[in-house]
């Protein structure tokens, strides 16, 4: 049967390390190991970007983690109430590839979060309804719900 | 996240420890920035105390990494940690970033 | 400055290991490696009794542990919006003692929950308003906030 | 919560493995019970592998203690770690229950 836990933090840079704690110690009792981290980067690089992008850097909102472990997957959701990302951001993002040391340019500074994202969950999708966000994310365990 | 800094011949050499995320990054980057800014360009960081490092962490060395190569210098990652390698090789850096193992050979890179 | 994670999870016992394994997380990143274990001990058996007792083992409803960590202190509280436990119940909490040889009838079977918290966390507190029920705990931590 | 269960010369050997907690607690309880009433109340109990457990783990020891003793034998608890050695002694159970710390020492005991 499926068990789900929610954690929420307000929207400040220093409470993301509350939020990555709590998440590695629920997967270090729940997920097979080499899940932990993709799920926890994941996580993060969501978390960053709400805190980031949807809240602007303003302390004071939420920001809530939905952890929904299901015998051989994990779905993570991560809500917001702030500024929406633009339709089809999500879509457009390219893989990660390599810069070209013949071109500066291509290496750049950021960017890189969605792509992290998309690279460690199997699924990823982006809803922006009734003035809540949510990043849907999931991925198949390695070896079932139990280590 | 700590930061300690010496200089051995005109290299730099920054330790970091704790975890490189979007809290620590405002500060990191300007401590390095700036150490690069007072040297040759020439910096070795020491990641092995680094235990978790998220997008935010990445853009401190691209950062470092650029400003570097401005002053015609270059820096070296030394000791990543099993997170910190994958996240890097999960985004081509190893392609861009010199990674060594030891700090002699570090430095014979960069001398 | 004062950080705070919230963690929610329904009332069914195998939901209480994800708050565990939540808090500890939380605990290992952030409290000196002494105060964890037993501040995870009162919030496990604070939350056992809000599922048997408050809700009487019913599943469906929420149980909500906030996490917050001041410079030298850590808070907890677990609230619910089940039966409130009966007035002066806490305060009326014997201390543990050692059950007497000669009288079997001294070895209760259970009946320790509230001695294990009072004896883990510095203050307890319990109340219950406006449909909320609230067990207040804190504790003083060894060496500040920082590991 | 995994429980594996042999037989030596008339006593009885469990061990426990994962958190002793209350989602665990009903079926450990009636497996615990059911041993001590086919065998003859002697019950050696290791719980190394035991990382947590709280007092509904607690109530499990005691009910299991009552029913040994109720038939002429006792349980002994082998191989404590840390965190259930201070529950048990925050409780002041080590002052009821036989704990050993290897089992030879603790077959010696219940014969
Ligand atoms: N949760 C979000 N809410 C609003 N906008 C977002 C969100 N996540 C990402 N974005 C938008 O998508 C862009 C790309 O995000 P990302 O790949 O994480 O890189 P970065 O955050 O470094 O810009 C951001 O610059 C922002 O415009
Ligand atoms: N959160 C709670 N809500 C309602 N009643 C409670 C709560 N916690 C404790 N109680 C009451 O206090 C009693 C003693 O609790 P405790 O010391 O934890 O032992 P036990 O749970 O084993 O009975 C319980 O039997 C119950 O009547």
């Amino acid at each position: 049967m499926t068990r789900t836990i929610v954690l929420d933090i307000e929207s400040r840079p220093e409470c993301i390390e509350l939020l990555s704690g709590a998440l590695c110690g629920v997967c270090h009792l729940v997920l097979p190991a080499v899940d932990i981290a993709p799920v926890n980067l994941a996580m993060v690089e969501a978390v960053n970007n709400v805190v980031e992008h949807a809240y602007h850097g303003e302390s004071g909102h939420s920001v809530r983690v939905e952890f929904e472990l299901a015998p051989n997957r994990l779905h993570l959701r991560v809500r917001d109430r702030g500024e929406p990302m633009a339709p089809g951001r999500l879509e457009a993002v390219a893989a990660l590839v390599a810069p070209d040391p013949e071109d500066p340019d291509s290496l750049r500074t950021r960017g890189r979060g969605l792509a992290i994202i998309k690279s460690c969950m199997d699924t990823v999708n982006y809803e922006a309804r009734d003035g809540v966000n949510t990043l849907s994310m999931s991925r198949a365990l390695a070896t079932g719900e139990a280590i | 996240m700590i930061l300690t800094h010496r200089n051995v011949e005109g290299i730099d050499i920054v330790a970091l420890s704790g975890r490189l995320v979007i809290a620590d990054v405002p500060r990191i980057r300007q401590k390095l920035l700036a150490i690069i800014e007072q040297g040759n360009g020439k910096l070795i960081l020491h990641l092995a105390e680094v235990g978790f490092m998220d997008s935010s962490g990445l853009s401190v060395l691209v950062s470092v990494f650029k400003a570097a190569r401005v002053r015609g210098g270059d820096i070296v990652l030394l000791g990543l940690s099993p997170t910190v390698r994958s996240l890097i090789e999960l985004t081509r850096l190893q392609q861009v970033f010199s990674i060594f193992d030891d700090e002699a050979a570090a430095l014979a890179h960069l001398r």
